[in-house]
């Protein structure tokens, strides 16, 4: 069930360039069913910033009722957020979206690819996938100073690096990467850029893949039709907010 | 108190009811509270055909407001009827139709076929729509457009018609006059005041539709304003909406003329507005020395 | 990096100045920074005699906005020649006179008079005041009155003449044409919408005079959607206003299609943002990628 | 000197019913020259508050570069400074307007009359008056639980108080009071709501008395022409934030 609720800020801190982790405490939590899911933020009190800002849950604890969010300062709203502190408290609406489904994925070797800010779901997805499968995670930065959780990937899987200037890891994207590698994996997920998103959906046409979408959002939850997208379905179309934010690879274009 | 509010023969409940485009068609908001507590539900404009809408991105956020290009998105009248209504059939809730089109006609159709539903208890015509015949002229700037549809669109609506005005003219009172002179039962009054926002990175237009519909708070004085003006030229029941969040605002809107009131952006920020709000109103009447609706009327100011 | 701007024959140091009846005639800012350091200062409108104002309240907060009836308060032309304007000779930035008035004859009056004094560089003519003699109908909002006090103002200012429109129209893009045929030499947009604010308490418009402008943030989407349009149809220089408070707005005001920016309502918040905006305005041009102020005019949205 | 600078909260509390008292430390204070002038207070970031907030200036303390605002909350702008604590800074513009004369009086007996949010700014002067002079104030309130400051003006004046509702003092208003007293005073001050300016004008026209008056206000330094008023002068009007806030009773028409 989604809830709206103020959650208590543990600890808030940065952790690359302008990036940050933030711990949240909550009954919301317990809400949380799948790595994917998504938070809708409101900024401060929300007098002049009226839309709230989407973020996927990077992991998640239900026995702890804590979440941890990681997120990039692009604009004034995060900027807001990067500066609040221990015992603050944040206005949540969520968990939202459908996230991964890995409930039938046993003894599989599966690929997990991600760009920049899209990184931060498939962390929870590896803890989780790991479980009963072999996974790579491949992971691609714009710089060294970008990187952010490679520790925390390689505890949950092989995980390889890609920075589009080669300050770290292999020079060049993630698809640079993917194409070197000579596994067979059965099924891959995705998350990042549109780009990104699409050269993969090229790339490994032949698998089944999983594609985690985003697009500007008014209300979240699947009522104002902002975050649209043109899909091979009976209605023509998804809700990015309602019906994703994960879509399986041959239903979305891009 | 009692909250109940008669709107052109309609009764409401409260006079709380979530406004076009904002609340789609109930499904997503049932899963925050029971539909049975608002005054009236309006679901999301309807058009002859199904229509895809504007490319994305579709919303921008603006000082104290917001943009929004979603273009009519709708799976057209027939499906609305089909797969939408039956839903909101299990609430006591008077539904209001929205309607939209491109020509006379499709207005026509649309709401014969809306308002021969039994769950639709009004119809509410969007004029802020470009007239295709009239090369792209919205419906709703110009009198004679205006008169002539709502006029053709009531001969075929038994049920209260109310007209949704657009702001983007010189004289809305003008507007309202003619709507009212032929035979509009209520107004709506505001829609959304055409906005633009430039990305500085791309240094393009944020909304792929280049400008977008602003609502939220920053408007909220240009609808009191032109509530206050028609509201000297006519007895007609007004819904008002334009940035309301709070039971302040409310007020602010009932004391401008309107009866009723709806709430569009602010479910974004909060789905339990609606909710919230009519829990709230008694409350904030008493709060201003009002005792009931009716002293609120009472005390329009003139 | 150079911030020189041409506005149809009058160059300025840099794009930025402040917004008429904003700024007073410069004198209580000339305390906080040196007048020099702006692009140009544009003075509290001229009448042809002294005239008191509205009533008071004069302004109430909005959201991300305020609201103003001042009513043109000033001591009318010949006094502002006699004792505002020898103060702003000590600076060497050009001096903008915004003229206002009740008819065609009295624009004509204050112009002639303001244009003839060497410290003023350019006039702006407000055209959003009613016309008395057409029974209180905005001069500007009405293409054919617009043109002809464009054209009769023109024929005594031998400066450059900017037209400042009102967003209160349903088609800015025929005023705009309007007076660029009757011979205006830039464009100044946008003036405020009318709003209205209620006081709950008294249950009466906030302002004494019922209706106030909007200005501030809250309008900006509507000021940069109306330079977009207005600039597709012409090459007059347009002097963009509305809701600029960083520099930011102020590149998005650029891409839109503005030659230069007025700052009204910030000023109010902070009496050096003029200042500061002059100040960082380079640095916010490199950031997004900006070698010149030309870069910007290339990069206008189309 | 007018001055924006961001001053440090040293307290912020609760004094009477919906009344706080807030102590500013900061540079700013250096140029306050009299008791009576006002500072403009922008509201949280001034994002969605544009207008600020004109509070009379209760007390300073050049030495500790400290000064008191005493303030009731009415609305949004006043609720959020309310919150402030220790440490928080707060944008501020100041000193303004010109405060009331008191260089010239020496040995007099004068009358210093307060209504409501009126009385903040008459006790920086009680204090000055209260050197060279016998003062008498008079302090009208709504009820008992809107009284503050009584102490602090019993220490500087004869303080005398009316309460509308009788709850505490005597029941009525200021003029109630002033009817009552006999004595010759030569000057009086007073602050506080329109209507009790009007009636202390009529009242005492007989004396040389200085009025400090209140009108929303835009940009607070003159430029505006928001905060006018009908004068008796050669211009015909007065701007409340330049040419006062306080003002002959002979000049300005109530
Ligand atoms: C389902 C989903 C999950 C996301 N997860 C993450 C995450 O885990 N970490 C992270 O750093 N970012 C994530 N994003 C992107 C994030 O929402 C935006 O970067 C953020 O909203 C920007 O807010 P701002 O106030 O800093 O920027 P501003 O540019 O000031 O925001 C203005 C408006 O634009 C919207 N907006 C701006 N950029 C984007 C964007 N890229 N996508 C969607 N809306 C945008 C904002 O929501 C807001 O309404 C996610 C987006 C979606 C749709
Ligand atoms: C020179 C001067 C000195 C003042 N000194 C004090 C003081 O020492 N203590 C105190 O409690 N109050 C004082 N006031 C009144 C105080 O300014 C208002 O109560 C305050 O601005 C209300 O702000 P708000 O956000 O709480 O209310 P809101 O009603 O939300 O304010 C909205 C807008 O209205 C304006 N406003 C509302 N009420 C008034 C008012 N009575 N006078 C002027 N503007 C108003 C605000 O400034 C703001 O722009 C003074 C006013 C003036 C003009
Ligand atoms: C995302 C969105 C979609 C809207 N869709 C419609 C619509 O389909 N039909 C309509 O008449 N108005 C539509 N509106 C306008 C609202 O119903 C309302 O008139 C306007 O937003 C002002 O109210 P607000 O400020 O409370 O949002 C839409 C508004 C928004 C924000
Ligand atoms: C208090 C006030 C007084 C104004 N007086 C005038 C005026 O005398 N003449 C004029 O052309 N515009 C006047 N304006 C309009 C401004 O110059 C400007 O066009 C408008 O406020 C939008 O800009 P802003 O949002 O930056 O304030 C006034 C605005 C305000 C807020
Ligand atoms: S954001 Fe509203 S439908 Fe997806
Ligand atoms: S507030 Fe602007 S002149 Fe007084």
């Amino acid at each position: 069930m989604k809830k709206l609720e103020h959650l208590t800020v543990i600890s808030n801190q940065p952790i690359a360039l302008d990036t940050y982790e933030i711990l949240l405490e909550g009954d919301l939590v317990q809400q949380i069913n799948r790595p994917g899911q998504f938070v809708h933020i409101q900024i401060s009190e929300g007098d002049y910033h009226k839309l709230r800002r989407p973020l996927s849950i990077a992991s998640y604890n239900h026995n702890k009722s804590q979440m941890t969010l990681i997120y990039k300062v692009v604009g004034d709203g995060l900027n807001w957020m990067s500066q609040l502190s221990e015992g603050d408290s944040l206005n949540v609406l969520g968990p939202l979206g459908n996230g991964f489904e890995t409930e039938n994925l046993f003894g599989e070797k599966i690929l997990v690819i991600g760009g920049g800010v899209g990184v931060p779901p498939l962390y929870a997805l590896c803890q989780h996938l790991s479980e009963h499968n072999d996974v790579t995670a491949v992971l691609g930065y714009q710089s060294r100073a970008q990187i952010f959780y490679e520790n925390q990937f390689k505890d949950v899987s092989d995980t390889l690096i890609a920075t589009n200037d080669g300050s770290y890891g292999q020079k060049g994207f993630v698809t640079d990467i993917i194409t070197d590698l000579n596994d067979d994996f059965t099924t891959y997920f995705a998350c990042g850029p549109l780009e990104m998103l699409s050269a993969v959906q090229q790339q490994l046409q032949y698998l089944d893949g999983y594609l985690s979408i985003e697009e500007r959002m008014g209300c979240g939850i699947g009522a104002c039709f902002a975050c649209v997208r043109e899909a091979h379905n009976d209605k023509g179309y998804v809700k990015i907010c309602q019906d994703g934010p994960v879509f399986h690879s041959s239903e979305v274009t891009l | 108190m009692n909250l109940t509010v008669n709107l052109g023969g309609l009764t409401l409940q409260n006079p709380i009811m979530p406004s076009s485009g904002c609340f789609g068609f109930g499904r997503e908001f049932s899963e925050f509270y029971d539909l049975n507590e608002l005054g009236a539900i309006v679901i999301k404009a309807a058009t002859g055909d199904k229509r895809f809408g504007n490319t994305t991105p579709r919303v921008a956020e603006t000082p104290s407001g917001m943009l929004n290009a979603i273009g009519l998105q709708n799976p057209g009248v027939d499906q609305i009827i089909e797969k939408e209504l039956p839903f909101l059939q299990q609430f006591h809730t008077p539904v209001i139709a929205n309607v939209a089109g491109s020509q006379l006609e499709e207005y026509v159709e649309v709401t014969e076929k809306l308002a021969a539903q039994q769950v639709v208890k009004a119809i509410e015509i969007n004029i802020s729509c470009p007239n295709v015949q009239e090369g792209g002229i919205q419906f709703g700037t110009d009198p004679t457009l205006a008169y002539d549809l709502t006029e053709q669109v009531k001969k075929v609506c038994p049920k209260p018609l109310f007209v949704k005005l657009s702001p983007n003219v010189t004289d809305i009172t003008t507007i309202a006059q003619a709507v009212e002179e032929a035979g509009a039962d209520g107004l709506s009054m505001i829609n959304t005041l055409t906005g633009m926002k430039i990305d500085l990175h791309t240094q393009q237009p944020l909304i792929a539709n280049e400008t977008g519909g602003l609502s939220g708070p920053a408007i909220k004085p240009i609808a009191i304003r032109m509530i206050h003006q028609v509201r000297s030229q006519t007895t007609l029941p007004i819904i008002g909406m334009g940035g309301i969040s709070t039971t302040e605002d409310i007020i602010e809107f009932l004391l401008a003329g309107a009866n009723a009131v709806a709430v569009g952006t602010a479910n974004f920020q909060n789905p339990f507005v609606c909710q919230n709000l009519i829990d709230e109103l008694p409350e904030t009447l008493e709060k201003y020395g009002f005792q009931s609706l009716d002293e609120v009327k009472g005390a329009v100011t003139s």
